[in-house]
């Protein structure tokens, strides 16, 4: 099991004509590389322009999935950490069928979807698929079945491990609230102690914080947290943290 | 005697503390939009099939949206544009056995637009040209029979099919063109000339309106630097915006190195007695450093100071 | 009878921005189609602004009539006011920086000024719009004194263009020394009716908690110059008192920060009440330009063509009913 | 073999594009990027001595916020003088003194921190000099050997870099100015892409005078000068007619300088100071500063120190 720090590449998807040249993925594959990150994520997509969102289109532009991991490789990256997919977005290659995790007869049509994602997957050596457990709560409306929404996560489940390959459940901001539990756990979250971030406010004076300003070990890569600390561990899956990679982050700032 | 009915085809990007964005987003973004095209006096505004649900989640419905539209001064909404880039097993028109759903698509975009100021539709009536390949007459017929089911269609409704060739499609010879018109019946396959595509693909845009000027529904005004002579148009994966060479195909029409003759075109449709809507197309201005909204006034400024002093039967 | 221009100045962030032909070209293209008819020049010196003072123009034109031409060429009529900062010092002439409150400056200042003015009557333009002094954390007091000096020294460059068809504009800015003890209006009172007019710089009298309509009502005969211009906020808390204001408050935004000081007219949110600012021009039968201006913007065509959008559909119709 | 970057910045802001110096939070965030990538210190222009003073009170202090946001240091200052034939021209006697001066008063201005090297461009703008004359470079040479001396009192060496459109930048006027030159008191800065632009061999350029070589500006072109546009009025670096971009970074397709080259030659020469990259106005055409060094510190890290390893253990 492989375990560190990627980064998600969706964030230079700012337009549908945006993020498409091959050289494009390049200068982001080497500026993720430079950053300090030695793994990137993908997202899954639709059309011909979102070339590294669907797997027949990422294998015509890079030859294959093997094809493309060197190409990865050259530019510094070592491995594909994960892939976000949302099984209730519509997309051409599947006729824009509009599914629901909700909707038990939907859920053939969506271990189909998956299996062509999970192929990709395995070929690609990489581990995880994160795995939108249900549309937005603005379409879903009062449709929100949880069973039905279990049922189809265990089967996708048991699929993904066919290929050697673990379902994490993504919730996000724009989710239903899911259920009891998870409304608790939210407000345990939203309670506990805050350790101050360390982020700049106005410049500092006084003697310099250890660590900073002396010259670094030069290992092959330097991992610089710059705001609070790696988490332990190995191997553990992460619980699903609370807001997903999607929709990216605003700038900060005004 | 000056053209008034100029329409803007829906290609935009704003800024946003979020990166660059398509405006659709919030209504804020989209009426600053409109503003700035109203500002330079279009008065038709041409969108995606696909982006009718996006304004219609926006402002509730297609129509409540055309209200927005005539508020800024707009006829409303006066085209939409159609097209399946890559072959499905759900959509192919040189595969018969998808007709029916792409003609039920077509059905439903008629719906969508139902009272609403669209005349034109515009297909793009092929996939990208290495998903036909190779070309033959038959996968030309067996396009044509589609167009000629859908355009039907349209017409019980009113509404008229433009037929708009890409350059990396796979109709795009005169010949090709030729074969296509001639298995298509006049009345309900129209022609829509993208005077930038049929250059690049080497064809004359000015010829081909002279030829088929009955049947033509309409134009994508703008202009290129390039013609396709080294066979981007069959370079899987994407030819408009993966060409070895040519990362930017479009430009707005003036600027220098422009191949397209857009004053001789015009004294051509002026003499012609078209009265159709004429549509300036900015499509992936943002490349290179590039702006929509730049791009749109510079246009609309060659529009007003150039092709306005095209007059109709002006010495050739 | 208005005419409407627009100021040039949004178009260049950066030193090494908007130096070359084809940006120059585009932006007078955008403004032109946008529905204005002038275009107003702001000041800038050395090789890389081309637009910044009559050398550069003659460098990068042929001549001054040179840039007329190709200001026409972008169907405008013509440059309508060229806005002039003596405290900018010159590299053409390396002429230090002036500041009309010091007695020792008047002469370069009359010179630069004359120099500006006379190739702005070449250009077909009426109006050189001047900054009147420095700004306030540079000279905190100003007494009558050198309220005094400032007067005299406008009153004659006032009569030293005037000669050339081309009317003074004195453009207070909410960082300016005449803002504390009411410098504004002592200075109107120190200054020549006749030949020292005023530019009333909407979005700088509202950041700076003046009412420009006020202003207008109170001084109709000394207004020669108008920039109309959106503010988003009010410098309520004297940072324009601040050393180096124009880094840090202006562009930096001050304590807040405030993102963006000016706006595009009608967007909110706005506090300059744009329409109340043309009916009291029209109502005291304004004669001359109207400048608008959108400093700082994040993207200089869609603020252009935004104010555009608001002189076609909301001004225009006030101007026209008055005829 | 260690990197440093030479300050060019600009983000974008609700004001439109903004450079690093605009608050502390936009230096902040610039100097977190260039460490990110891992460049070990910075460059700076040694006119920003005043705004310096205005926002961190002193040199001193603001080494120590750059240091703060894991960095090393400040390694070289560039000094971007006004150049103007009748003030302060290198090739003109009268103004030596002016010159002179500016020096002494920069020297102390920067004696809060330790300094490799200052970086000058040895000569105005092309036609300022035209003609250019060997006897006008002997008098260049003379007046930065006094500067030289200057420096190297406080410290500092004194480095030339050769921009395309300076006055000294075909190999004659570039071998006349060395041979005038002291090697003890006048070193040269080699700019990659400004000599390539100029049709001198970077690589060669550097061989022939490597043992007065203090530093480097690794920055790439896809053009070349063949037109004149050194010498166009009223200016050559954005308004030229070959392209409106001269400058790119290295490590992208397109560019001339044959930097694996370069790199051996530096290895073979046993330098051992700082490496510096230089991205000058990266944001024309669509680009981005701070992609742009990325790009170019993932290059170097990625080809050029394998190039390092490869020539180091011939």
């Amino acid at each position: 099991m492989t375990a560190g720090w990627s980064y998600a590449l969706n964030q230079w998807r700012q337009s549908p004509t945006s993020f498409v040249r091959l050289e494009e993925h390049e200068r982001a594959f080497k500026t993720v590389s430079a950053a300090g990150f030695r793994a990137v994520e993908l997202w899954a997509g639709t059309g011909r322009w979102s070339n590294l969102g669907r797997p027949e289109h990422l294998r015509l532009n890079y030859g294959s999935a093997a094809g493309f991991l060197d190409r990865l490789a050259e530019c510094g990256i070592d491995a594909v950490s994960s892939l976000t997919w949302d099984p209730s977005a519509p997309a051409a290659e599947e006729g824009f069928e509009l599914r629901s995790t909700s909707r038990p007869a939907d859920h053939g049509a969506i271990l189909r979807a998956a299996e062509t994602y999970l192929e990709l997957l395995s070929e690609l050596g990489c581990e995880r698929i994160v795995v939108r457990a249900t549309e937005p709560a603005g379409r879903l409306g009062s449709g929100f079945d949880a069973a039905a929404v279990a049922s189809v996560l265990d089967r996708l489940g048991a699929a993904a491990q066919d290929h050697g390959v673990r379902v994490a459940v993504d919730i996000d901001c724009l989710s239903p609230p899911l259920g009891r539990r998870h409304r608790a756990a939210a407000r345990a979250h939203r309670q506990r102690p805050r350790r101050p971030v360390a982020q700049h406010r106005g410049s500092r004076r006084g003697g310099r914080r250890p660590g900073l300003g002396r010259p670094r070990p030069r290992g092959p890569h330097r991992a610089r947290p710059s705001q609070g600390r790696p988490l332990p561990g190995r191997g553990r899956g992460l619980p699903a943290s609370g807001c997903g990679s999607r929709p990216p982050a605003g700038e900060r700032g005004p | 005697m000056t053209w008034k009915r100029w329409s803007y085809m829906d290609h935009w990007i704003t800024r946003t503390p979020q990166g660059p964005r398509q405006p659709s987003f919030n209504r804020k973004h989209t009426e600053r939009y409109l503003r700035q095209l109203e500002a330079l006096e279009f008065t038709g505004f041409d969108t995606f099939s696909f982006a009718l649900p996006v304004y219609a989640g926006l402002y509730g419905s297609v129509g409540a949206f055309e209200r927005v539209l005539q508020d800024h001064g707009f006829a409303g909404l006066t085209g939409v544009f159609s097209a399946y880039p890559y072959a499905t097993d759900f959509a192919a028109p040189h595969r018969r056995e998808t007709h029916d759903r792409i003609v039920a698509d077509f059905e439903r975009t008629a719906a969508a637009v139902e009272g609403s100021a669209v005349e034109n539709v515009i297909v793009m009536p092929t996939n990208t040209y290495f998903h036909v390949e190779p070309v033959t007459d038959e996968t030309i017929k067996v396009t044509a029979e589609l167009w000629n089911r859908v355009g039907a269609l349209l017409a019980q409704r009113g509404l008229a099919l433009g037929c708009h060739f890409e350059f990396w499609g796979a109709i795009r010879t005169e010949e090709e063109l030729a074969l296509f018109f001639e298995h298509t019946d006049p009345d309900l396959v129209g022609f829509f000339c993208d005077t930038a595509q049929h250059t690049i693909a080497g064809v004359d845009p000015l010829a081909l309106f002279r030829r088929y000027r009955e049947r033509c529904r309409g134009f994508h005004f703008k202009d290129t630097h390039n013609v396709d002579d080294f066979e981007a148009y069959r370079t899987p994966p994407d030819a408009e915006l993966m060409a070895t060479g040519v990362p930017r195909w479009f430009y707005e029409m003036g600027t220098p190195g422009g191949l397209v003759d857009f004053p001789a075109l015009m004294r051509e449709i002026l003499d012609s007695g078209f009265d159709g809507w004429l549509t300036v197309e900015h499509d992936k201005a943002d490349l290179g450093g590039g702006d929509f909204a730049e791009s749109t006034a510079v246009a609309k400024w060659y529009i007003d100071n150039v092709l306005a002093s095209a007059r109709a039967g002006a010495a050739r | 009878m208005i005419e409407w221009s627009y100021a040039i100045n949004q178009w260049k962030p950066s030193f090494d921005d908007f130096t070359r032909r084809r940006d120059h070209e585009r932006a007078l293209r955008v403004i032109s189609i946008s529905g204005f008819t002038g275009v107003e020049l702001t000041t800038g010196t050395g090789r890389w602004e081309p637009l910044g003072n009559p050398e550069q123009l003659a460098a990068n034109f042929g001549s001054v009539r040179g840039f007329a031409d190709f200001v026409r060429d972008a169907a405008l009529d013509r440059v309508s006011s060229w806005f002039y900062d003596p405290l900018l010092g010159f590299r053409e002439d390396l002429s230090a920086p002036a500041d009309p409150a010091d007695p020792d400056a008047h002469a370069s200042v009359r010179a630069h000024a004359t120099w500006f003015a006379s190739a702005l009557a070449d250009l077909g333009g009426q109006v050189l719009v001047v900054r009147p002094t420095a700004s306030a954390w540079q000279r905190p007091q100003l007494d009558d004194g050198a309220i005094g000096t400032i007067a005299k020294c406008w009153n004659d460059v006032g009569r030293a263009i005037a000669p050339l068809g081309v009317r003074l504009a004195l453009h207070f800015d909410f960082l300016s020394a005449l803002r504390p003890d009411d410098g504004l209006e002592r200075l109107i009172a120190a200054t020549d009716t006749e030949t020292v007019g005023f530019s009333v710089d909407t979005g700088e009298f509202v950041a700076a908690g003046l009412d420009p309509v006020a202003f207008i009502d109170r001084h109709p005969h000394r207004v020669a110059h108008v920039q109309l211009k959106n503010a988003a906020a009010v410098d309520d808390r004297d940072e324009y008192t601040r050393r180096n204001a124009e880094h840090h408050v202006r562009k930096g935004g001050g304590a807040r920060p405030v993102p963006r000081w000016f706006l595009e007219l009608g967007v909110a949110p706005g506090l300059v009440d744009a329409e109340a600012v043309v009916r009291a021009l029209v109502a005291h039968e304004y004669d001359g330009w109207v400048t608008v201006e959108s400093d700082l913007s994040p993207h200089p065509p869609t603020s252009a063509m935004l104010n555009g959008w608001y002189l076609q559909h909301v001004l225009q119709s006030i101007v026209e009913e008055a005829r | 073999m260690k990197w440093s970057y030479m300050d060019h910045w600009r983000s974008a802001s609700p004001n439109g594009p903004i450079d690093q110096w605009q608050t502390l939070d936009s230096m902040d965030r610039f100097l977190k990027q260039v460490a990110a990538v891992g460049y070990d210190a910075i460059d700076t222009f040694d006119h920003r001595y005043f705004q310096i003073m205005d926002q961190y009170g002193s040199v001193s202090n603001y080494q120590e916020f750059v240091q703060e946001r894991g960095l090393e240091r400040i390694v070289n200052t560039f000094h971007a003088a006004v150049y103007d034939p009748r003030t302060y021209a290198p090739h003109v006697p009268e103004t030596h003194a002016n010159i002179l001066e500016d020096f002494r008063v920069t020297m102390d201005r920067w004696s809060g921190i330790s300094l490799d090297n200052i970086i000058v461009m040895p000569a105005t703008l092309y036609y300022d000099m035209e003609p250019v004359t060997d006897d006008k470079i002997k008098t260049t040479a003379e007046l930065w050997n006094k500067v030289g001396a200057i420096t190297l009192d406080a410290g500092v060496k004194l480095t030339c870099h050769h921009e395309f459109f300076c006055g000294i930048q075909s190999k004659h006027e570039l071998d006349v100015f060395y041979a005038n030159t002291d090697p003890a008191l006048v070193n040269l800065f080699v700019d990659t892409a400004q000599h390539c632009i100029a049709t001198v061999d970077p690589v060669d350029f550097y061989e022939q005078y490597a043992d007065r070589v203090t530093g480097f500006h690794f920055k790439d072109t896809r053009h070349q000068d063949l037109v004149g546009d050194y010498r166009r009025r009223p200016d050559a670096e954005l308004m030229a007619t070959t392209t409106p971009k001269w400058f790119h970074e290295m490590g992208d397709e397109g560019g001339l300088v044959d930097f694996e080259a370069f790199m051996r030659a530096v290895v073979r020469n046993g330098y051992e100071g700082w490496l510096s990259v230089e991205h000058d106005k990266a944001n024309k055409l669509g680009g981005d500063h701070a992609e742009s060094t990325a790009i170019a510190r993932w290059y170097a890290k990625n080809v050029l120190d394998r190039i390092v390893a490869e020539e180091g253990s011939k």
